[in-house]
C-alpha cells in the first residue's frame, strides 16, 4: 500500500518532527509505504501543488493538514474526486467534511490556544504577551487569537524570529518596559519556550511572570517540573501522524474506518505530569 | 584601404567550431544540460507519474510562478541591480487585490490593471531611491522586504478584521469575463475531447487527469519569449546588458541608464504583481506569508540559469530553464522515496550537481579554460 | 583614401565657435584637477589639447561632453549657455567622445558596443528590432577602414587587443560624431598603420566641418593635424598657440611643463 | 630628476581638508553616523530601560551573535565572494560540537578545536569548489545551505533517536576549564563588587542586574579589532581587498588570489562554529532551526557598514557597526510603544532611514559627489 | 640619472638567455592568437617585441609571465624547462610585468598597489604588520623618479590620471624586476617627460643586467633602446633582426605588416 502525507510544517520543525516521527512508525507497523511531504516554508500554493503531485501518483491513501481550504480545497476535492480516500489532520476540523476527507485526527489550534489562555487566566494572569516566531503563519496566527479569546485580559503578539538569542532578547525588552505583564505564551518549546524562561530569570521575575507554551521540548519540561515554567501544550502530535496512517492501511486492507473525527488534544502539561513526558519528549514522541 | 578585404571571409587565425559549441556559448542555453542531467535523474529514481502529462504540469506550474519572478529579476540582475522586495511585493500585491476584489467587490478589469499599476508605482520607487542615493539596491530593497511584508500583514489585519488570512477572492471573481486569462486552466474543452478520445490518461473516474493547460505556464512561456526578444533584439536591451556591464561606460556612450534600472525595477515588481493575481485567484485566498524568500528563489533561478550576480551578462531563457530546475528538483522530490528528513541535502545536492555537470559541459564544448 | 591627402593646411578657418568653454573649474573632493581653463573649438579646425599626465585634460573633455559638472565656469554651445546633464545630451547636441578609459563593457560584442546608445533598428510597432545585420556590416567596415581586421563581429570586447578594442570606440565616435569629435588620447595604443589611418581620419572629418578636440603626448602627432594647440599644465592653461607660430621644440618644452625637458633633452636624442 | 621636490610639502592642487571630512572617508568609519541616529531615535521613542546598563547588554547580546558572523561575512565579501552556508553552518556546527560533548563525551579542549577543524574543512570545501569550478560562489554556497541544513536534522535524529532538539550541553560541560570562555558572563565578579558598593543597578535582591559582560560580545570586540588589524595593518588584508578588487589583476600581480579566498571561506566557517559554540552553551542545546536565516542578516549588516556586494570595498570595523545597528532596531523597537504588528514596518523604516542619513552624511562631509 | 647615457651602444651582451620560448601556440576556444613563436631574452639586453594591433604580443607574453598556459610549446628558463603556474610563480622566479591593462585594483590606494602581493612588514610575530610609512615614502620616491608627483600616496587609482595609473605600474614592475623586466606598451599613456625617464630607466636596468622585453608601437621608442628586435604578424614571427641589420624604415615596414604601410606612408609625411 502506498500512503503519501502532505503537511504545511517542515520536518525539522519541533512540532511536525514528531508528527514524522508518528508516521514512520505507523509505517512500520502497518509495512505500508508512506511518504511525508512538506513544503519549504509555509507555503500554500507549494503545498496545493504537492497535494497535486501526490494525487497524480495514485495513492492508496492520503493524509493532509488544511490550515487554508481555500487554497487546499481544489486539491483536496480533486483528490477525493480520483477516488483516493483522505484523511485530514491537524487542523481544518471545521471543513474537513466538506471537503470530502473521511475523517479529521487532530485538534484545532484556535482551541488549543483558547484552552491555555483560560488555564493562564485562571492562574491570575491578566497581562500577556503571545511571542509568535512566524508572523504570518496562520497555524501560529491562530493559535495567538485563540491565547486571546480564552485568556480575556490584554494581549500583545511579540513578533520574533527563530533565533534564541533574539527571542530571549526581546522577551527581556517587553519585561523590561513593561512591568505588567505577567504571562508570556511561546508559540513553540524550544524557539521561544526555552528562551522565554531564561528571560524572566534574566529580569529577576521568576515567579511573578507565568510561562507557558505550545508544543515540547525536553528542556523547557524540565523547567516545568522545576517550576519556572507554568505548562506546555500537549496536541499529542504523534497520535496525528501515526493514527491517520493506521487507519487508511487497514482501510486498504479491510475497509474499516472509523466512524467520527478524533480529537488528540489539547492536553496541558503541568510539573506533575512533566516528568513523566521529559523522556518521551528527548527521543521525539511527544 | 581596401586591403584584405578577402582575409575577412576566411580567417586563418580561426579554428572550426562545431555546432554544439556555438550553442553552448549563449548564455540563454547554457543551463540545458543541467535540465537534461535533473530529468534523467527523475528517470531513474521518480514514480513514473511524474513524467506523464499530469505529472509535468505538475512540477511546471510551481517553475512557472517561480519562473515569471525568475525573469523579472533576471532582467534586474543583467541591468546590475537586485530586487530583494520581490517575495513581499507577491503579499502585498496579493492582499491589495484580494482586498480591491472582496472587500471593495470591484471587478476584475478595474483590479487587475489597479494592481500592476500600483506595484509599478513601488517598483519606481525603489529604483528612484536606488539611483537617487547610489546607496547598493540589495539594502533598499531589503528595507522594502520588510516594510511590505509588515504593511501586509496590516493591511490583511484591517481588512478582515483581525485575520492574517483573507478569503472568499474565488467567489468573488469566478463569473467575471477576465477570470480565465488569469487562473485556472486554458484549452479545457481541448483537454477534455482529449480525455474522451482516450488521448490523454484520466482518473478511474473518467475525468482527465490534467483538465488544462495551468494559464501560469502560459504567462511563463509568453514572458520569457518576450523577455528574450527585448534583451536580444531590441535597443532596450542593448541597454540593460550595458548599465548591468558597466554603469559609467554605458553612461558615456549615452545610455540612459536610469531610465534603464528605473523600468526594469517596475518590470520585476509587475511580475511579482502577475504571480500575487494569479496565486491569489488559483489559491481563492491570500495571507502574510505568501511569496515568503521568494526574491531569493527568483536569484537562484537566475543564477542557475546563467545571469552573474555583478550584472551584466544572463539570459531570460536562462532564467527560464533554471526555475525549470528547481521546480522539478523540489516537486520531483515529492514523486521518489527519499525520506524527507533528507529533502534539504537532495535539494542542495542536486542543484550543486546540476549547475556542476552544466559547467563542465559548456567548458567542454566551447574548449574555454 | 586618396594618396594626395595634405595635413600641413595653412589657415583656420574663421566661424564662431561650436563649444566655448569659460574658466572652468573642477574639484573632486578636496582635489582641485582644474583650476580655470578656457578653450574653444570651431567647426572644420583640429584643436590640439596637450600637457604633461595629470595635467586635467581627460577631466576637461569630460566637463565638455556632458560626464562632469563643473564646480565652476561656464560652457557655450553654439553661442548659447548650455549645461550638459548626462553625455546623452552632449551626445544629442552632436558631440562624439572618445574617452581615454574607452567607455567599453568588455561582456559585450563589439558590435553591441559599437552602436551602444544608438541602435539602428528596422521593422515597426512591436516588430521594430534591432537590424543586427547591418550593425554587425557596420561594425566589420568601419574597423577595416581604421585598418583593423575582426576575426568576428560577435567577440567580447573584453577579449580583444588593446589596440584593437581602442579602435572601436574611435571607430564608433567617427562614425556618429556630428559637429564636435573628442579624441582623448585615441592612438595611444594602435599600431604604425592605424594610427596612420586615425590621423587620415581626423583630417577627412575635419574637411567635413567637424570640429575636433585632439588630444596627444605625441608632438608629431599633434603637429600633423592641428590647427591651434592649447598647453595644459597642473590645472591650468599656459596659453594657446595656432599652427606656424610655434616650433615643434616649443611646443614639446611647454608640453613637459616648462623648463623642466631641457635636462632631458639630451639623454633622448630627439625621439620622443 | 630632483625637480620640484617641495611641492610635494604642499601641492596647490589640493584643498585643505577638515578633520570629519577625513574620517568619514573611511570605509570603517561610515556607518557610525547611522549608529547615532538610531541610538537618537530610541533614546526619544523607547523606554529608558533600553539604555541602562542591562538594556544595553541585552541588545548588544543578539548584535554580537550576529556581529561576529557579519565580520566573517564582511571579510568574505572583501574578497569577493558569499557564503550563504553560514547558518546553516551554525546549526551544523552546534549540532557537532552538541554532540562530540554529550553523546561522545568529550572534554572541550578536543570539542572545541575540533569543531573548528571540522568547520575550517567545511568552509575550505566551499572554497575549493568555487576556486576549482568557476562557478560563483552565491550558487555553490547556497547548496550547502540546503546541504548542511538537511544534514543537522539527519544528525540530530540519529544523535537523540528521533527529536530535533539535542539537550544536555551546559551540564556536560559545566564543570570544563575551558567552559568559561565561551559561555556565561566575563568579569561577574567586578560586577558583583560593583553592584555592592551601589555602582550599577542591582535587584531588590541585591544581586545586580547585569550579572557580567557576556562572552560573545568580548568575542566580537576581539574578532572586529582583529579582523581590522589584518585587514589594514597586514600584507594578507591587502590581498584580500585585491582579490575582491579585480581578481584577475591581483593574481597577475602576483597575489595568491585562490589561497587567500579558500582561507577566507575557512574564517567564515569558523566564525559560524564560534557563534554555534558560544550559543549551544549559552542555551544549553541545540536544534535543527538553529542560524535560521543568519546568513542573509549577517550580509545585510555587512552591507548596512559599508561593505560592496561586488567585493574589494568594506570594513570589518563597517560589519561590527552595521550588526549594532540591526541588533538594535530589532530589539529596540520592542521597548517602544508602536503597534508591534507594525514591527517589520518600522525594521524596514529603520534601515533605510539609518544607510540614507549615513550616506547623505558622509557626501556632504567629503564634498564626494 | 647622468646626463651622459648613451642608448646607441653597439654589441648584444652574448650570454645564455633568461627565457626561452620554443613554439608557443596559444588558443583560445576557436581563436587561434599564436601559431608557433619562438623568441628569446638574454640577459643586459632590450629585446623589442613589435607588430600590428592583433598580432599577439600581449598575448605571448603573457604566457612568459604565467598569466597564460600555452596551448604547445615549450618554455626554458635559465636552461631548464619551467612551467609557471602563476604569475606569483613567475615573478618569484624573477620576471616583473607591466601588462597592458596594468594590472590594478582602481579601489586601492596607490601605495597598496604598488606593493600588491609583496608588501614589506615590520615588527615580528604576532605584531608583525605593513610597515606603512615605508611603503608611502617608496611609493612617492618611485613615483617621482619617473616624473610623477602624486599629491598623495593614498588617492584610490581609479581617480588617477591614464599616465599617472601607467607610471605606477611601470615603477612598482622595476622596483621588483629582478632578472626579466616584461613592458607591455609601457609608454602608451604617458607624457614627454615620463616616456624619456621610462626610457631611460629601461637603458639604466640593462646596464646592470637585467633583460628587458619592450613591446611598443613606436618604432623611435623601440630604435632607442632595443638590442633586438622581433616582428609579430597575425599571430607569427616574421623574424629577428639586431640593431644595425636594419633600417628605421624597413623595420616600420614590418611593424605594419609588410607592404600594406607603403600605401600610406606618402600621406604620414614620416610622422608616425
Ligand atoms: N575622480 C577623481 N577623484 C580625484 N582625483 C581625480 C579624479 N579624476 C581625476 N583626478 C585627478 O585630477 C588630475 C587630472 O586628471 P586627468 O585625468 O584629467 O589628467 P590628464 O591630463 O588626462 O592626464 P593623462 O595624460 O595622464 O591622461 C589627476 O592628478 C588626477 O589624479
Ligand atoms: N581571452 C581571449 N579570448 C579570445 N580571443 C583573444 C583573447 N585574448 C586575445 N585574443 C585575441 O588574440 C589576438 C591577439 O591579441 P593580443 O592582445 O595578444 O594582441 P597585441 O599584439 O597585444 O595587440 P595590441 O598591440 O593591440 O595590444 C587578438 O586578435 C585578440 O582578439
Ligand atoms: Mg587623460
Ligand atoms: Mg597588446
Amino acid at each position: 500500500q502506498d500512503i503519501l502525507v502532505v503537511a504545511h510544517g517542515q520536518a525539522n520543525d519541533p512540532f511536525w518532527s514528531v508528527v514524522k516521527n508518528g508516521v514512520d512508525a505507523a509505517a512500520k507497523d502497518t509495512g505500508a509505504n508512506v511518504e511525508f511531504r512538506s513544503p519549504e516554508t509555509f507555503d500554500m500554493v507549494q503545498m496545493s501543488q504537492m497535494i497535486d503531485a501526490a494525487v497524480n501518483q495514485e495513492p492508496d491513501g492520503l493524509v493532509v493538514s488544511i490550515p487554508d481550504a481555500d487554497a487546499l480545497g481544489p486539491s483536496i476535492e480533486r483528490a477525493v474526486a480520483a477516488g483516493i480516500p483522505v484523511i485530514s489532520m491537524n487542523s481544518g476540523s471545521d471543513v474537513s467534511k466538506k471537503l470530502g476527507a473521511l475523517l479529521h485526527v487532530g485538534q484545532d489550534e484556535f482551541t488549543a490556544g483558547k484552552a491555555a489562555g483560560a488555564k493562564l487566566a485562571e492562574m491570575g494572569g491578566s497581562n500577556a504577551i503571545c511571542v509568535n516566531q512566524e508572523v504570518g503563519n496562520v497555524a501560529l496566527d491562530l493559535r495567538c487569537e485563540g491565547f486571546a479569546a480564552g485568556f480575556g485580559g490584554t494581549v500583545e503578539v511579540l513578533p520574533t524570529s527563530n533565533d534564541p538569542a533574539e527571542v530571549e532578547a526581546k522577551i527581556r525588552a517587553a519585561l523590561d518596559s513593561n512591568p505588567d505583564i505577567d504571562t508570556v505564551m511561546g508559540l513553540g518549546a524550544s524557539t521561544v519556550g526555552e528562551p522565554a524562561v531564561a528571560a524572566v530569570e534574566a529580569v529577576g521575575r521568576a515567579g511573578d511572570v507565568n510561562v507557558a507554551t505550545f508544543d515540547m521540548s525536553a528542556s523547557f519540561l524540565q523547567s516545568v517540573v522545576d517550576g519556572k515554567a507554568a505548562f506546555a501544550i500537549d496536541q499529542q502530535q504523534f497520535l496525528q501522524g501515526y493514527l491517520p496512517v493506521v487507519f487508511l492501511a487497514l482501510n486498504a486492507k479491510y475497509g474499516l474506518i472509523p466512524g467520527g473525527d478524533v480529537p488528540s488534544g489539547p492536553n496541558l502539561i503541568t510539573a506533575d505530569k512533566a516528568g513523566q513526558v521529559i523522556e518521551l519528549s528527548a527521543q521525539g514522541i511527544r | 584601404m581596401s586591403d584584405s578585404a578577402s582575409q575577412s571571409a576566411v580567417d586563418e587565425r580561426l579554428k572550426n567550431e562545431s555546432f554544439g559549441a556555438r550553442l553552448m556559448k549563449r548564455p540563454e542555453l547554457g543551463a540545458i544540460a543541467g535540465v537534461i542531467l535533473v530529468t534523467i535523474f527523475f528517470l531513474a529514481t521518480a514514480d513514473p507519474a511524474m513524467f506523464t502529462l499530469s505529472g509535468v504540469v505538475n512540477f511546471m506550474t510551481p517553475a512557472a510562478q517561480l519562473g515569471i519572478l525568475a525573469i523579472g529579476a533576471a532582467l534586474l540582475m543583467i541591468g546590475g541591480e537586485f530586487d530583494l522586495s520581490i517575495g513581499s511585493m507577491v503579499a502585498f500585491a496579493g492582499l491589495f487585490f484580494a482586498a480591491a476584489t472582496v472587500t471593495m467587490g470591484l471587478p476584475l478589469s478595474i483590479a487587475i490593471p489597479a494592481t500592476f499599476v500600483f506595484a509599478a508605482l513601488m517598483g519606481s520607487l525603489n529604483g528612484f531611491i536606488v539611483i537617487r542615493s547610489g546607496l547598493p539596491s540589495f539594502i533598499v530593497t531589503l528595507a522594502f522586504l520588510f516594510i511590505l511584508r509588515g504593511l501586509s500583514l496590516v493591511g490583511l489585519k484591517l481588512a478582515t478584521g483581525g485575520s492574517t488570512q483573507l478569503r472568499g477572492v474565488r467567489e468573488a471573481v469566478e463569473d467575471d469575463w477576465l477570470a480565465p486569462f488569469f487562473s485556472g486552466d486554458a484549452f479545457s474543452g481541448l483537454f477534455a475531447w482529449l480525455a474522451k478520445n482516450g488521448l490523454i490518461e484520466t482518473f478511474k473516474s473518467g475525468t482527465p487527469k490534467v483538465p488544462g493547460f495551468p494559464v501560469e505556464i502560459i504567462w511563463f512561456l509568453i514572458i520569457a519569449i518576450l523577455a528574450t526578444w527585448v534583451l536580444l533584439r531590441t535597443p532596450v536591451g542593448n541597454w540593460i546588458f550595458a548599465a548591468g556591464g558597466d554603469p559609467n561606460a554605458a553612461t558615456n556612450s549615452g545610455v540612459p541608464v536610469r531610465k534603464v534600472k528605473i523600468s526594469l525595477f517596475m518590470v520585476t515588481a509587475c511580475c511579482a504583481a502577475l504571480v500575487a493575481i494569479i496565486t491569489v485567484m488559483d489559491a481563492g485566498s491570500t495571507d502574510a506569508r505568501r511569496g515568503f524568500q521568494k526574491e531569493f528563489e527568483a536569484i537562484i533561478a537566475a543564477v542557475i540559469g546563467g545571469c552573474l550576480l555583478t550584472g551584466g551578462y544572463g539570459s531570460a531563457i536562462g532564467a527560464f530553464f533554471g526555475a525549470t530546475i528547481f521546480g522539478m528538483v523540489v516537486i520531483g522530490l515529492t514523486y521518489t522515496s527519499f525520506d524527507q528528513d533528507w529533502f534539504q541535502v537532495f535539494l542542495g545536492g542536486m542543484l550543486l550537481i546540476a549547475v556542476l555537470f552544466n559547467n563542465a559541459i559548456r567548458k567542454r564544448v566551447t574548449g574555454e579554460r | 583614401m586618396t594618396e594626395d591627402t595634405k595635413f600641413h593646411h595653412g589657415d583656420v578657418p574663421e566661424h564662431a565657435p561650436i563649444v566655448e568653454m569659460r574658466d572652468i573649474e573642477k574639484h573632486f573632493g578636496n582635489i582641485i584637477a582644474l583650476a580655470g581653463v578656457s578653450f574653444d573649438v570651431k567647426p572644420g579646425e583640429c584643436h590640439c589639447l596637450l600637457g604633461d599626465n595629470g595635467a586635467g585634460k581627460s577631466t576637461f573633455i569630460k566637463t565638455m561632453s556632458g560626464v562632469h559638472k563643473p564646480t565652476k565656469g561656464e560652457i557655450y554651445f553654439e553661442g548659447r549657455p548650455m549645461s550638459f546633464d548626462s553625455p546623452r545630451d552632449a551626445m544629442e547636441a552632436g558631440i562624439a567622445t572618445v574617452f581615454q578609459d574607452l567607455a567599453m563593457i568588455p561582456l559585450m560584442s563589439v558590435t553591441r558596443n559599437f552602436f551602444m546608445g544608438r541602435e539602428p533598428t528596422k521593422g515597426s510597432g512591436p516588430l521594430k528590432r534591432l537590424d543586427i545585420e547591418k550593425m554587425n556590416a557596420t561594425t566589420m567596415e568601419e574597423m577595416r577602414r581604421l585598418g583593423i581586421n575582426l576575426r568576428a563581429p560577435d567577440q567580447a570586447v573584453g577579449t580583444l587587443s588593446g589596440g584593437e578594442r581602442q579602435t572601436v570606440a574611435i571607430a564608433r565616435a567617427v562614425h556618429f560624431g556630428a559637429k564636435v569629435l573628442i579624441l582623448d588620447e585615441p592612438t595611444s595604443a594602435l599600431g604604425v598603420r592605424q594610427t596612420s589611418n586615425v590621423l587620415a581620419t581626423i583630417d577627412k572629418v575635419r574637411k567635413q566641418g567637424v570640429g575636433v578636440v585632439f588630444i596627444s603626448h605625441n608632438v608629431r602627432h599633434a603637429l600633423a593635424v592641428g590647427d591651434r594647440f592649447t598647453v595644459l599644465n597642473r590645472g591650468k592653461t599656459l596659453g594657446t598657440a595656432t599652427r606656424g607660430e610655434i616650433s615643434p621644440e616649443e611646443l614639446q618644452d611647454l608640453m613637459a611643463g616648462g623648463q623642466e625637458l631641457a635636462e632631458l633633452e639630451g639623454s633622448l636624442g630627439g625621439t620622443v
